[in-house]
Parts: structure tokens; C-alpha cells; sequence
């Protein structure tokens, strides 16, 4: 997806990251894992959202890396933060009572409801089951969050119909779920891929394609989802990443100063 | 008081064969060159617990001496997999691999009713996901209050509870900084504790963010500089990000991987 | 973002008759200053939550103005009695005085449940002793691991959390350090939250032992030098330890109060 | 009880605040309540015990202070600790794990199993009962503490028959009391008053007169006490207080550096 020489160019993963950080245009805090959400959300604190106030489940609250954190233990994540809780702090006083405004969460597998596997995955019977890391934060992140954002490379891989083992819970097996089961944060609002976006339908509360990221398209989307992707009546198209979101992502992954 | 030791003689007074070790440091302050003295000793049948098991456990289920690993997330930050891990729970090698998995507010509530002395913590968490069938350390607990239904997990009491610091003084009293992690937790939890430092000095000196651990709350100190290598001590040492990326392809093989061992581990020099 | 207010503003808009209020200080950073505002509004009918109601809350409640007091230690430290709160729960004066009584580790523990969002907390307490029977926020609660019965203590959530503490930014980031009590956990476990600080400066330089409070979890900062008079602000004043002595006297007699409060509090300046 | 102009000359008070701080030689941690236990617990660290740690329930640990402190929240306190936690932590992480030696209490009344109340005193039928300052840490000092010195002085009104309200548990009802209630310290071990020290008998964990303070006798002592007090069969005289420890016990009380 990369265009070269034909003046703006960026590649798939940089459509992910750049709207994975516009999506956090509006938020006040963000817990923030390794990896894509941490990309994004500093990309967001360059961009979209200067006052964003990063929470890293070490225990670093207002974050203000100057690079992009090399694991989420950085010791500039302590050195920049407001404050530094031990971790049973973090969980038990910051993420618990629902203070922090949005969760960023990544994902091994992701069914058409949000929930997600980060444990196994299964393989052929009689084989072992391949093991992944397992929960860390996120089944506390998924639950407490006021929301979630999950960002994941589209693959059929990933977007499965059914997951292997449910290591976070999204909106369970529809509306009514998180309730039921005393969730108090709103759970997944959007799913970011390198295709587009994906969002709850507000009755069924089942992931649907509402965006393309530019150079991308609805039957890709749904070519890269492992169950009947349904698309909203008006797919729109992603704005294209502006010259200042780029700079400051690749700025961000060179380990420039920002 | 604390006894200060040296790591050699620490390690072989306080981890013995089928003892719970708690090794802990989040990303920062990873106790590597304890774990690698145990490993030169030989301390087998072990059951290990640490929120992150990063590749400071890699490493000792690579090299067989462990039976049951408790954990919240077992991966190589910001890498991958730990490939060593992988295997034991895959393929059992070289030797099976028993598992008691976790989230990381389940596992640092658990270190804290350690901590406090409890049997167990409260929490609101677990909810909707599968990880309380399978793991008999979660249960579920009525609020006397409101009938709300919350997740009980328990305790973790470790034999034995081992991180690095920065400093201690001669009285052992020991104190670090940054990133504090679960590490108070983890050496109040547990029955012995051995705190590996950076270096002693005569005063500690009171510092931002500190945690202080009297000398009458540890069992042992031994001065290792650089003993967190990989990761990092703050004020002494930055994160080897190198070390972890090449961990990946040198922890694939297990000829890699046994080659590594023999030369790093078990043919370093005792501290 | 906190917003940085007048006392007088804070006070207004943050505490409301019936409200349940929980000042906090362990003896240290107590925020006089923000009660005296209080008593000036006449703001009534309120629940005060605190660990040790020390003077600050004999003067509440002679000024008439508790309905109800949840506390753990009701006394003058180191001098004796607290007379308007006695003469409140003995003979109803100036209005009667609802008593909800708890150990100090179970209101730590109330906090600390309150902050963490959870309904109740555990501990081992209470056992043996009267005040479980008489305090309906104590309730036995059965370890689900080992079957052992322990104290469960309903979490408290306060309408309004008032602190002191030495700093301020201008961004409502809270400092305060020495001894930090429970006013982390009573900020967090509030609905809204007033914190008097010594001072507003323009960047918070962090220190050892310091509590940090982000402003986004603080509702207002006012800036009140000598705001936690007669205790004190580490690094900024000392006890007055002849105000605590002379207040016994002073407050045994409900005329002497009276006059006290008038010439004192009410003829005092807003702030 | 003073001998002015004899020699060594002390009050009955001083008697019991040299004792008090004999019975801590052989701590390595108390935790240490203000009033007479705070002025024993100063007058060891001077005397019989320099490297006993101090741990107030304002979250010091391992405090030195220079004079007695005015209240358990004197600024000092933070300044001379080893560590600083707060008041939650002090009580989950270091007192009720058994991590702290002896405890020092105080008490209005006390019965004849040193349980203790510090929370009302009834008066005549009809008329309101006396309020005291209540619970304090006591409660779980009481419990979880390896053992508790109760330092009072001798009269009738606080040795009773029977407590009007039990604020924390000593020996209950006699032996076994403390193990059926999941009590893990020893309790009480000694009460150190004006006139003597009184310690449980090992059959009936019922107090005992088991020493006099010097000029004083085991009829004062009886005559002090509100139930029948029984005597050990050898009644120990307590040794005179020394020159070292008055000078050291006078020096803290006027406030002079030690």
C-alpha cells in the first residue's frame, strides 16, 4: 500500500497507527500496553491529543516519553511521569474505579463481538496448543476502561469466528453482556486495523466495517475477516494521514526527539 | 538485620530444591544474576512466580529447573515469545511445564495479601473471561454489603522472594527507585528474601520515588553491580534492548539455546 | 485538571449540607484552614469521616453542624479528651451526635476499598473485641481458599475529600510529603476532592517520600498558607503544640467555645 | 513515692517508665503508641535496647527521634525513619503479618485477662455513659503483635472487675481464649504500673502481681486493683532505676536531645 514517489506515501501499519492516535482525540487518560497501543497513543500526545495523559501499567502515570517507550518498563516512562505508583497501586486505585478514560489493547484473535484472545491458539487436533503470553493487564482493561480500543493487523488469523480461549471479554456474545456480567466500562468502540475501522453496531453490538483507510476496500476487509463481516450502509473512507502525522509518527519510530 | 553475602553463598543458604521463588522486577530491576546463580547451582524442582515471567525465567525453564510456573503474561517485551517458555508448555521440554495463569491485577493482589499477611485479595476483575475456570487460585467472593459477586484470589506466599536494587547500606536496609513494580510486595510476601544490589554504600541517601526496605525485613544482601543485565538499574544502568531482541533468535534452538547456557551461565564466574 | 479556587469558592461549591465529608492528615497537613471556611458557610447536617477527629472536627461538631461521626481515635493527641465531641455524644450538645466507630486499620482499610472501587476490603481485625457487634459496616466475611472467617469493612466513599498538602502546580498536580497518612486514599475515594496547599508553584520538583496526586484526580486546589495550623506542613511550619494544650481548656466549657468560634472562626476572614 | 535529699530519688511514674523500658530489652521491633508507651519505647532506645525499632501507626518505621515526640504525627518522626508508608500500608504490610515484636498500649480499664477498653466508661444508672477516645490502633495491635506490654497506673478505676466494653482482647476468658479467636500473638505478657508489674499466670493466664517497684508493696498493690488480685509466691522487688536511666528518662521527658 505504499506509493512511492507519488508524493504522500505511507504503508498499511502507518493507516493503523495514524487513526489509531485520532481515535484518541478526544480522551483525557490512556492505559496504554506495548506495541501498537503505545505507538499510538504517542503519536496522539504529538498529534491529535497533546494533553494526553498516558498510564502505563508499570506504574508510570503522565508519561511523557520523548521516544517511543522500548518496553513498557522504559525507564524515561518514570523519569517524565507526574507521578510512579507501585503496580498493585496502578491496578487497584487507577484502573480499577474506572478513572482512566480509554484502554488501547492489542490481540492474538478477535471474535465478531470484540472479546479477545491473547492465551493459544489451537492447531490441528492431537497437536499442541500454541501458546501466546496471556493476560497481563488486559482482562482488567477490557473490564474497567470507560472504553476500548483494540488495534490488530486484519487477518483471518486474527478476526476468527470463534475465539480459542477468552482471555479479555468485549461485548461477550452480544448486548446485554457486559452488563450481565457487571462490566462497568462501555467496552471495544472501535476496532483500528491496516484495512479500516470496525465498530459495534449499536443492536447487536457486532463488529462492523464503518471505514476503509484510503488505497483499501470494503471486500478486502471483509476477504481479511474470518467471519461474514457486515459493513455499515455508508463505508467511509479514512482521512489520509497529513504530512504532520506522518512526520511525527516516523519521527517517533527513528527514536527522534518529538 | 540482613545478612550481606555474597551472591554465591546467599543463594545456596536460601533456594533450595522445590521452593517457591518469586523473582520480581518490572522490566526494570530484574534480578538476572541471582537467577543465573541458581541456575549455576542447580536448584531443580522449582515452582516459579512472577507477574512477567520475561527472559529471566526463559532462562531457567530452558535449563530444566523448574516444575510450575504462576504468571500474568510470558512474553519477550516489545519482541515476542519467549521461546524457551514455549516449549516446555508445548512439546514439555526438557522437561513439562505445570502453569497457573493469571491477570497482572490478579497476580500483584496476590503478592499484596502475601504482603499483608491474608489469605487472599479482592478484586473486581476476571469478569466474562476463561481464565478463573482454569486457575483454582480464583474464586468467587460475596460482598456482606451489597451481594455484589468479586473475584478472590490467593495469597501468594513465596519460600523465597529475590530482586534487585540500587542501594542498600551496611545495616542492609535497601532502597530503590523508578519503576518500583511489585517488588515491596514480593519480599514482604515471602518466607526469605534476597536483595541483590547495585552497590553498598555507607548512608542511603533519601531519593524521589524510593522504596525502603528495612534491613530487619530482608534476610540477605549481596552486592552485584550490573546484576540486573539485561534490564536495567536507574542511575546505573540503561536496558539492553539489544540483548532481548537477539533472544529471540538465539532462545529458538535448544542447541542455541544449550550452547548460550553452557558458555554465559554455567561457565560464568560465581559472584 | 483541578481548578485552582479561592478557598471561600472551594468551600462553596464543593461541600453541601448533607454531604459526607472526610478530612484527613495523620496529625501532620490536618486542613484546618478549609474547616473554618466551612463552619463559615454553615454548611449542616453533614457525616464526617475521619481517622482521628482530633480538633478540627471538636470544632465542627460544637459549631452544630455534624449530624453523624465515623472515626477510629477521638481525642486531643497527647493532651486528653476532645470536650465538644464528648459533650456532643454524652449529652447531645449542641445537637446529638450519631456514632459509627471503627479501629484505625479497618478505617485505612474502608479507604483504601473506597479508592480502589471495591465494596469492602478484608482484613484480620475486630476479633474479640466490642465494636463489630455495634458498627453495622463490620461483617464477617469466609476466605473461600482456606475457610478462614475475617473482617470485611464496607468500603467508604466520601462526597467530598478535603486535604492539605505543601504544593500545588498550576496545572491542580498535588504534592505533599512527610507523613502522607491515608489522603491518597481519601482523595481517590471521594466523589470530589479540595486540596489546600502551602503553596502554588510552577513546577512541582519531586522529593523523597512525596505523594503525587495528578490534577485530573483532584476536583479543586486552593492555595492557604499555614492552612493546616495548629498541625503543621513539614518543610513549611511546626506544631503548635501549645494550641492543642490550650484548646482543652478552652473547649470544656460550651461558652468558652462559643466565644472561642465567634471571635476565632466566624469573625475571621474569608480566605 | 519521691526521696528528696536521699540519694536516688525517682516518682512512682518513673518507676513505671523505667520499667516499661526494661521490658523491651529483648525486642527487635515495637510498635509504639503516644503517652507512656511512646516515652518507654524512647527511654530503651536510650537505655536498655539502642537498636530497638521504633514503628508509630503515623507510618514511621524505624524512627529516632532526638525528643519525645508530642503526638505519634510529630514531624520528626518522618524526618529520623528508615522508611516512611502510609497509614493503610503500615497496617496491612507491617503490623498484621506479625512483623512487629512488641506492642506498647495504654488503657483505661483492664481486667483480669488484660483485656482493655478504651472506649466508654458507664457511670450511674440513667446517666450517659463516659466517652473515651475509642480503638485507635489498638484492636489489631492487640492481636497481631508477637506480644503487648500494657503500661497503666494502678487504681481501682482502671483495674476492674470487669470492662464495660472490650476495645481489644487480651487473654478473653483464660486460656485458650486467644487461639479460638485466630488471635496469632501472645497478648499480653506484662502491665507495667506505678506500683508493680502484673503478668499472666501460665495456668489461668489470669494477672498476677509478679514484682513490686521498690517502696512499694503487694498489699498497696492489692488494695490498687478492682478484683482480687492474686500475688506470685515469690514477689520480685524491680530494681532501683539507676542513675543512667533517670538522667536518660529526664533528659527525654525536658525535652533535651539524648
Amino acid at each position: 500500500m505504499t506509493r512511492p514517489g507519488t508524493g504522500p506515501a505511507w504503508t498499511a501499519d502507518e493507516l493503523m497507527e495514524v487513526n489509531a492516535a485520532r481515535a484518541l482525540a478526544g480522551a483525557r487518560t490512556c492505559f496504554v500496553g506495548i506495541g501498537l497501543p503505545s505507538t499510538a497513543a504517542n503519536l496522539a500526545r504529538r498529534t491529535a491529543n497533546p494533553g494526553l495523559v498516558l498510564v502505563y501499567e508499570s506504574g508510570a502515570i503522565g508519561a511523557r516519553p520523548s521516544r517511543l517507550p522500548q518496553s513498557i518498563g522504559d525507564g524515561e516512562l518514570a523519569d517524565t511521569a507526574d507521578a510512579v505508583v507501585s503496580v498493585p497501586e496502578l491496578f487497584n486505585y487507577w484502573l480499577q474505579p474506572g478513572r482512566i478514560d480509554v484502554g488501547f489493547l492489542g490481540a492474538a484473535q478477535l471474535d465478531r463481538h470484540a472479546n479477545i484472545n491473547t492465551t493459544l491458539v489451537r492447531t490441528a487436533p492431537g497437536r499442541p496448543d500454541l501458546r501466546l503470553p496471556g493476560a497481563g493487564g488486559a482482562p482488567e482493561i477490557a473490564a474497567h476502561c470507560g472504553e476500548v480500543l483494540v488495534v490488530l493487523r486484519h487477518t483471518r488469523r486474527g478476526l476468527v469466528p470463534a475465539l480459542d480461549f477468552v482471555t479479555s471479554i468485549g461485548h461477550g456474545t452480544g448486548p446485554g453482556s457486559r452488563t450481565r456480567l457487571g462490566l462497568p466500562g462501555r467496552g471495544p468502540t472501535a476496532v483500528i486495523t491496516d484495512l479500516g475501522i470496525l465498530r459495534p453496531a449499536p443492536d447487536t453490538a457486532e463488529l462492523t466495517l464503518t471505514d476503509v483507510h484510503p488505497g483499501a476496500t470494503p471486500a478486502q476487509a471483509r476477504a481479511a475477516t474470518g467471519w461474514d463481516l457486515r459493513t455499515a450502509p455508508v463505508v467511509r473512507t479514512t482521512p489520509e494521514p497529513t504530512a504532520a502525522e506522518l512526520a511525527a509518527l516516523r519521527a517517533l519510530k527513528a527514536g527522534g526527539a518529538a | 538485620m540482613a545478612e550481606i553475602l555474597t551472591l554465591r553463598d546467599a543463594v545456596a543458604g536460601l533456594v533450595h530444591d522445590g521452593d517457591t521463588v518469586a523473582m520480581e522486577g518490572f522490566t526494570h530491576l530484574i534480578p538476572f544474576a541471582a537467577a543465573h546463580e541458581v541456575i549455576r547451582r542447580g536448584a531443580t524442582d522449582l515452582t516459579l512466580v512472577r507477574m512477567t515471567p520475561d527472559l529471566i525465567y526463559d532462562q531457567l525453564i530452558g535449563a530444566g529447573l523448574v516444575r510450575k510456573l504462576v504468571f500474568s503474561w510470558g512474553g519477550n517485551p516489545g519482541v515476542g515469545s519467549l521461546h524457551r517458555f514455549r516449549d516446555a508448555v508445548e512439546n514439555g521440554w526438557p522437561r513439562p511445564l505445570e502453569v497457573e495463569e493469571h491477570s497482572h491485577a490478579g497476580m500483584a493482589n496476590r503478592y499484596a495479601a502475601g504482603a499483608a499477611g491474608l489469605p487472599f485479595a479482592v478484586l473486581r476483575g476476571y469478569r466474562g473471561t476463561g481464565l478463573a475456570a482454569r486457575t483454582p487460585t480464583v474464586a468467587p467472593v460475596t460482598c456482606p454489603f451489597t451481594g455484589e459477586e468479586l473475584a478472590a484470589v490467593a495469597a501468594v506466599n513465596p519460600d523465597v522472594a529475590v530482586v534487585h536494587a540500587q542501594q542498600a547500606d551496611r545495616a542492609g536496609n535497601v532502597q530503590f527507585w523508578g519503576l518500583t513494580g511489585v517488588q515491596k510486595e514480593a519480599v514482604l510476601a515471602a518466607r526469605r528474601s534476597l536483595v541483590t544490589v547495585e552497590e553498598v554504600v555507607d548512608e542511603l541517601r533519601p531519593r524521589p520515588g524510593a522504596v525502603v526496605l528495612p534491613g530487619w525485613a530482608v534476610t540477605a544482601v549481596a552486592e552485584v553491580p550490573g546484576g540486573a543485565h539485561p534490564s536495567y538499574a536507574a542511575g546505573y544502568s540503561v536496558r539492553d534492548n539489544a540483548y532481548y531482541r537477539d533472544w529471540d533468535a538465539l532462545s529458538r534452538d535448544r542447541a542455541g539455546f544449550a550452547a548460550w547456557l553452557a558458555e554465559h551461565v554455567r561457565g560464568g564466574a560465581p559472584r
